[in-house]
């Protein structure tokens, strides 16, 4: 009884894809840097395609009778959507970055394309060991991606912090993971659940402490504080179209396999764990939005932006409901579409003014009206302002948190989020009111005139009819609770 | 503590030499010593494994670890001429890092003399005897032999989790064109 | 036929409006202008559609409801719904009729830009800038006005933005009508969210104005604090009743299915939103500083109709907050608001600011009409307001585009000048001082007699300062602005009368500001179909119909206080030199005034101390708040906070490793501590 | 017979050690180093759970193949970064590579 293999369709084509990209850009040497690129691009639209076919499927993938280390269902296929539809807009604003600063086209393009492929892996593995390996695989393409700028100190010094913290935070995520195999004696998220459901009283310690080691090590990969003090200088040392990567792709996957694995192999400690990462949420948002007013660079503005969107998403992994289930994955496509626009604004400034700072921003509403306009929306989503899709993204996973029991919990949610408006505003303000410090309109390549315009109208769907995608968010969290 | 066999005497043996190596590892002065006590560290986990009935990994520890890494280590060491370099090989943060080790060791001490770990074993295969019986890892194959832990780890690597594997060769894979391109020389690099 | 279930397309025509201006108004005629202006006129038409259908055999017809689902998961559904009752009819008309002026007053008043400094016309400008100059010398040019001494102006530029603030318009009208239609909390909420922003939009349209750019953020900031709280209490509801729907909600709190005590919680968390949106008492500070808007904005949004959405909560969910026992803190809070602003208003010397406290002032005894348990009075005084207010501030428009200037000082005299401009202003303030038989008079009237009857003779004392107050004020207003001698000469002799196109608002609203009362009388109420005067129309459910009479002994008192407050000021105007001589006498109390209480410095101290007391008790840290205001007090403490934790990013790897290691041990030693 | 306990001690023991290096080490290979260390303490870890408590199947032994695995790579690409950290700076010290930061 062989297992299912058809169920991998998806990653295959990443796989071979991003071969094909490799070899293209060794055989063809002539070819211009940014041709990869978007033939990476092709590959992951192809990949999303393909997991698209998936939808209504819900199989295991049983590597021998019993023991199902990966399950496809509509959470994997919603996300795996999500993180192909994530690789080709970096893939799209990398090309023109690529051209112009990097080398290694082909090899950049590729290990973009396996980051995702892990990613994928991290969201369908219902299996420590898989998992894990995932979880991994994402990481060793991060480290390389982050330190891919090779001359420049900025862009090793990042790759250096990530990849030794990473490390650590793998070894104590592991050491967790051994506590959790020896409370369970087994790896897979169902004997995980059925052994917690039955367990002996004085293995409670052993199993808090491994589950405070797991949340070490997945809040390293989210950025929750205190895991998180890497992230803003890897934001800030990445080359930028990377930097955008860490803050979706990565935060995607990684909080999709944090939800799948506590919500199925763990739901049944819940009372063990809620608090942990109720108590991480609330100092992640206020430590997050709180640093972020003090940020001059632009990077390392969204890095702690970022970190406070983590404390909110952080807000339904701690409630553990279907509910939250939606909201979370609900908001992670709001919170992704919103970033790679802001994201995409950044890299046309960045390409054409070599500038990431917050004051070089000045004017921009002078000089290029159209970005401004867009990263106002951009803003505006993040700060949660209704029309924009942070309104309801945000709004669900409040009172998802509410209604499970976190009522302080939410409240100092709320209160963070007014916290972001203000420093969303700088940037506005910036933007709109100093004075341009360089004189002169630039035009946005219309290429990336394009995606922006997309992710925006995106922003706007989002925002003024959530419907459809809340409800295929709804539908893929059931999958999560069907016990 | 009542000794009972020459198994523990061995154990507790290995034990305190590995604990004492992987001081110097985190207190030797000279890079190169320090790599050195983690070979030591290494090898005499590995006698560890032995104990535990672990021939395989064990061989793989030797192998792996104590041979290719610490090589590794040694070659990166040589070629940056770290120790050339001068100044501490400790950091401010020296005092504090004790406190917290000492605070991690006792968590976890206490977490693990406090955990009744008989209960994590499933009725069905639960010795009646305690402390509970080292035995030899079987596993009952589909034509119903028996075998050894170096067939039991064979086996559940090709069959369970023949996907990690692959996705491992992955893994490694990317670690080795990201080493290479990280390490390579700089003739062909723009900016 | 249009009936009230079709309420839901006045608001979609001003969004399609939007949308085409927001992304064609470059290339329309006239920037598109038009279109505003048709949109709202459209929906202007529409409103007095549903009117006819909800009087049609009345009342039948209400509350007209239509729904359609927006979103459902779980527990949680949305649902974009419109609940037309009658007092959403009011505030129907109120917008649209207000939104409509305001549009077409725009077209005129929005073609220039006054008041540039150089710098500031550089920027806007920058193709331009060389030609204009750095200053503006062009004496001679009508409209282009040097004026002497203490103010610097720069010549009038085109507005380049023109067809985005008619953009910008169009949306908050959306917003504002579906706030007003919404028959759940949280389509309003999110209604409620937009206007905030439109506002903030508006607020900072100059902002190459640095206090322009200020105002809105601090606008912005103020009543989001407000917001948050009514967010949780909008979701306190929900918990307590599973569903966002008013009615349904408003059924569950007086039946007595949610707790006592949570439901005042969440009433109070809900009552949050009103008092930073309706500018109460001590979250109004952001109110006189959006006076940086364009005046049209001032009039819509800052007076009409944004600013009294928190009074439309309050009324809508009255019942709620009857059951949670809060009508006294409503009432309290009201007069506070009212009294303090009123007093505010004596001792400005900005035209707009003037009339901004003065907006205050009426939200503030909006307020304690609900606090008095009379929906009638609040909505009916909200929409007498909607129109001598906004006919004030356009007024004042009016003459800030003759003269270019907005300070009180060099005015004087301007009536003969402008004669339209002048007759509606004084009518309209006459009406805010509320003079027999002018529509303010009729609904304070209506708000002395429910205080009279629901709060007692201490608060009928107090409300009878307030009208004396009123009084004072908008004597000197009118008097310092339209009467008397010219002050500045120069000024005088170029000041002229506006265009038709700003003009005819005023005319309209002037004349409403006359008539808007009179439905209130049982005779006026049935010719317009209604049965019995407006007080027997606008009811919330439970609310008994109290037949309106006219009460001699109240409108007296009522008018005699306000003239015998226009007396005082008229006394002290009379010749010149007594008031300066008033003030002087009383340097005290008049600079009390004159600095708005010192509120925003006392949100300073207050902040100040709070920050040295509870989070670092260091004493130079005073030094480190060098800020002007409450509200960046507010934001200096969380970015002292966010100073201070930014440094906890060393850029050290050990370091950040520790951090992992101290949130692993912080997290262990508490697991250890609960589970042994 | 050896108690498991004492060996899971024995691993924490090495993990404690490992993470001391973490924290207290300013080298950057050094560092590595203690993450070996800790990934050693992991293995530990599962081949006692896998022997003592559950010997059947190898899962816990599988699990610690691919850690010795995965730190190999994580040790070779680790290093080539290092390596990197070292020509573009002339150090590898850790603390000395701050240029990001607040």
């Amino acid at each position: 009884m062989n297992p299912d293999y058809s169920l991998l369709i998806p990653e295959y084509i990443l796989a071979v894809w991003a071969a094909l990209v490799v070899a293209v850009d060794v055989m063809m040497p002539k070819l211009r840097r940014d041709v990869p690129a978007y033939l990476a691009a092709l590959g992951a639209l192809a990949a999303g395609i393909a997991s698209v076919l998936y939808i209504d499927v819900n199989k295991g993938f049983e590597a021998i009778p019993g023991v199902t280390i990966m399950h496809v269902d509509d959470y994997t296929t919603y996300m795996r959507v999500l993180l192909c539809g994530i690789a080709v807009f970096i893939l799209l604003m990398s090309a023109q970055f690529v051209r112009m600063r990097l080398s290694h086209a082909g090899e950049y393009s590729a290990i973009v394309l396996v980051a995702t492929l892990g990613g994928m892996l991290m969201v369908e593995g219902t299996e420590l060991i898989t998992s894990w390996i995932a979880l991994e695989l994402l990481s060793f393409c991060f480290y390389t991606l982050v330190s891919f700028a090779r001359r420049e100190l900025r862009s090793n010094e990042a790759g250096l912090k990530y990849m030794l913290l990473g490390a650590f935070s793998t070894a104590l995520f592991l050491y967790g993971l051994s506590l959790i195999y020896g409370v369970t004696g087994t790896t897979t998220y169902d004997g995980i659940a059925a052994a917690l459901s039955n367990r002996g009283e004085d293995l409670t310690l052993a199993l808090v402490v491994g589950f405070v080691f797991i949340i070490a090590g997945l809040g390293f990969k989210v950025a929750a504080v205190p895991f998180h003090m890497y992230t803003p200088d890897a934001y800030q040392g990445a080359p930028l179209p990377i930097t955008a990567m860490l803050s979706t792709t990565s935060k995607a996957a990684a909080f999709a396999l944090f939800f799948r694995l506590f919500t199925t192999a763990f739901l049944p400690a819940h009372e063990e764990w809620k608090w942990m990462i109720a108590l991480i949420a609330a100092v992640t948002m206020m430590w997050g939005n709180l640093v972020a007013l003090q940020q001059t660079n632009l990077r390392r503005l969204f890095a702690y932006s970022s970190i406070g969107q983590v404390g909110f998403m952080l807000i339904a992994v701690a409630a553990a409901t279907q509910d939250a289930g939606s909201s979370l994955l609900f908001h992670m496509a709001g919170y992704a579409v919103t970033n790679l626009a802001a994201f995409t604004i950044i890299v046309v400034f960045f390409n054409r003014e070599g500038s990431d700072e917050i004051a070089d921003l000045a004017g921009l509403a002078e000089r290029q009206p159209f970005l401004a306009l867009a990263m106002v929306t951009a803003l505006f989503s993040l700060a949660g302002m209704p029309l924009f899709a942070g309104f309801f993204t945000k709004f669900m996973l409040f009172v998802s948190g509410w209604d499970a029991g976190l009522e302080w919990l939410s409240g100092v949610a709320v209160v963070a989020s007014l916290i972001s408006l203000y420093y969303y505003l700088m940037v506005i303000r910036q933007m709109y009111v100093i004075a341009p410090r360089v004189p002169g309109r630039f035009r946005t390549p219309a290429l990336l005139w394009g995606v922006i315009a997309v992710l925006v109208v995106g922003v706007f769907f989002l925002g003024i009819w959530p419907a459809p995608l809340l409800d295929a968010a709804d539908t893929a969290a059931a999958f999560l609770f069907r016990a | 503590m009542q000794i009972h066999s020459t198994e523990q005497v061995v154990f507790y043996l290995l034990a305190v030499v590995a604990v004492a190596a992987a001081l110097g590892v985190v207190f030797a002065q000279d890079i190169i010593h320090s790599a050195l006590f983690l070979v030591v560290t290494l090898i005499l986990t590995a006698g560890v494994y032995v104990l535990l009935s672990a021939e395989f990994l064990s061989l793989v520890q030797v192998l792996v670890y104590g041979g290719g890494v610490s090589i590794l280590v040694m070659f990166a060491v040589m070629i940056t001429r770290v120790r050339d370099a001068r100044g501490p090989l400790d950091g401010a943060q020296k005092p504090i890092a004790i406190v917290a080790g000492l605070a991690i060791v006792t968590v976890l001490v206490l977490m693990i003399s406090r955990t009744e770990w008989q209960q994590a074993i499933p009725a069905v295969n639960r010795p009646d005897e305690s402390p509970v019986r080292v035995q030899r890892v079987i596993t009952q194959t589909d034509k119903g032999q028996l075998m050894s832990d170096t067939d039991a780890i064979g086996h559940d690597l090709f069959t369970t989790f023949a996907v990690p594997f692959e996705v491992a060769s992955l893994v490694l894979l990317v670690a080795l064109v990201g080493a290479i391109y990280l390490a390579r020389g700089e003739e062909d690099e723009v900016t | 036929m249009i009936g009230v279930e079709h309420a839901w397309i006045i608001p979609a025509i001003p969004l399609g409006s939007f949308i085409i201006l927001a992304l064609l108004h470059n290339v329309l005629p006239r920037k598109g202008d038009w279109l505003g202006v048709l949109a709202i006129l459209t929906s202007f038409a529409l409103v007095w559609f549903v009117v006819a259908d909800a009087f049609t055999n009345y009342p039948d017809h209400l509350p007209g409801r239509e729904s359609l689902e927006w979103i459902e998961a779980g527990r949680f559904r949305v649902d974009l719904g419109i609940h037309v009752d009658e007092v959403a009819i009011v505030m129907l008309i109120v917008v649209t009729t207000v939104a409509l002026m305001v549009n077409i007053y725009s077209t005129g008043y929005m073609q220039e830009r006054h008041g540039l400094t150089a710098e500031e016309q550089r920027r806007l400008l920058p193709a331009t800038a060389a030609a204009h100059g750095g200053h503006g010398d062009t004496h001679g040019d009508a409209g282009h006005v040097e004026s002497s001494g203490h103010h610097e102006t720069a010549s009038a530029v085109p507005e380049p933005r023109y067809g985005w603030f008619f953009a910008v318009l169009s949306l908050f009208a959306f917003a504002m009508l579906t706030l007003v239609l919404a028959d759940n909390l949280l389509l309003m909420f999110a209604a409620w969210e937009l206007v905030g922003v439109c506002s903030f939009f508006l607020i900072g349209f100059y902002w190459e104005r640095r206090s322009a750019a200020e105002a809105a953020k601090k606008a912005f900031i103020t009543t989001r604090i407000g917001d948050v709280g009514m967010l949780i209490g909008i979701i306190m509801l929900w918990k307590a009743t599973g569903t966002f729907h008013i009615q349904t909600v408003l059924h569950a709190a007086e039946t007595g299915q949610i707790g006592h005590t949570y439901l005042v919680i969440s009433a109070l968390f809900l009552l949050m939103g009103p008092i930073g949106k309706s500018a109460q008492v001590p979250l109004h500070v952001w109110l006189p500083d959006a006076m940086e808007g364009p005046t049209p904005v001032s009039a819509l949004i800052h007076a009409a109709t944004m600013v009294v959405a928190g009074v439309y909560l309050v009324a809508r969910m009255l019942p709620l907050f009857e059951a949670a026992d809060l009508l006294r803190v409503i009432l309290t809070m009201g007069m506070i608001t009212a009294v303090f602003a009123s007093i505010v208003a004596l001792a400005q010397t900005d035209l707009k600011k003037v009339i901004a406290y003065s907006t205050l002032s009426n939200l503030g005894i909006m307020m304690v009409a609900l606090g008095a348990g009379s929906v009638t009075a609040a909505m009916f005084h909200l929409m007498t307001h909607a129109f001598f207010k906004a006919c004030l501030f356009l007024g004042a428009g009016s003459v800030i585009h003759a003269t270019h200037t907005q300070e009180m000082g060099p005015l004087g005299g301007l009536w003969k000048k402008m004669p339209i401009t002048g007759t509606t202003f004084i009518i309209a303030a006459l009406a805010n001082a509320g003079i027999i038989p002018l529509a303010g008079f009729w609904s304070k009237d209506e708000i002395l007699h429910s205080i009279d009857s629901h709060a007692g003779v201490v608060w009928f004392v107090i409300a009878l300062v307030w009208v004396v107050l009123s009084g004072m004020y908008t004597a000197r207003l009118v008097g310092y602005t339209f009467l008397g001698k010219p002050r500045d000469q120069h000024i005088y002799s170029h000041a002229h009368e506006s265009p038709f196109a700003m003009t005819l608002p005023l005319i309209i609203l002037g004349a409403l500001s006359i008539v808007a009362g009179f439905p209130i009388l049982h005779e006026v109420g049935n010719s317009l179909g209604l049965p019995g005067g407006i007080s027997e129309f606008l009811l919330t459910p439970g609310e008994h119909a109290e037949e309106f009479h006219f009460n001699v002994g109240l409108a007296t008192a009522g008018t005699l206080s306000a003239l015998l407050g226009m007396f005082i000021t008229g006394f002290l105007m009379a010749s010149p030199g007594r008031m300066a001589r008033f003030t002087a006498a009383i340097p005290g109390p008049y600079n009390l005034v004159k600095n708005k209480f010192y509120f925003d410095e006392m949100y300073q101290w207050l902040i100040d101390r709070v920050i040295l007391v509870v989070a670092y008790g260091v004493a130079w840290f005073d030094r480190h708040v060098v800020n002007d205001t409450g509200v960046d007090g507010f934001s200096s403490l969380l970015n002292y906070t966010g100073f201070r934790l930014k440094f906890a990013q060393t850029g050290k790897i050990p370091n950040y490793a520790l951090a992992i290691v101290i949130g692993v041990l912080t997290l262990a030693v508490i697991a250890f501590s609960t589970n042994s | 017979m050896i108690p498991m306990e004492h060996v899971l001690i024995l691993g924490a023991a090495l993990f404690a050690i490992g993470m001391y290096g973490v924290l207290a080490r300013r080298n950057a290979v050094l560092i590595l180093l203690s993450v070996e260390l800790m990934l050693n303490a992991v293995n530990l870890n599962l081949i006692a759970f896998n022997v003592y408590l559950r010997p059947n199947p190898a899962t816990g032994m599988v699990f610690s193949v691919f850690v010795i695995v995965i730190a190999a790579a994580e040790a070779g690409l680790a290093l080539a970064i290092i390596l990197r950290l070292f020509r573009n700076r002339r150090t590898a010290n850790v603390d000395e590579a701050d240029l990001l930061k607040w």
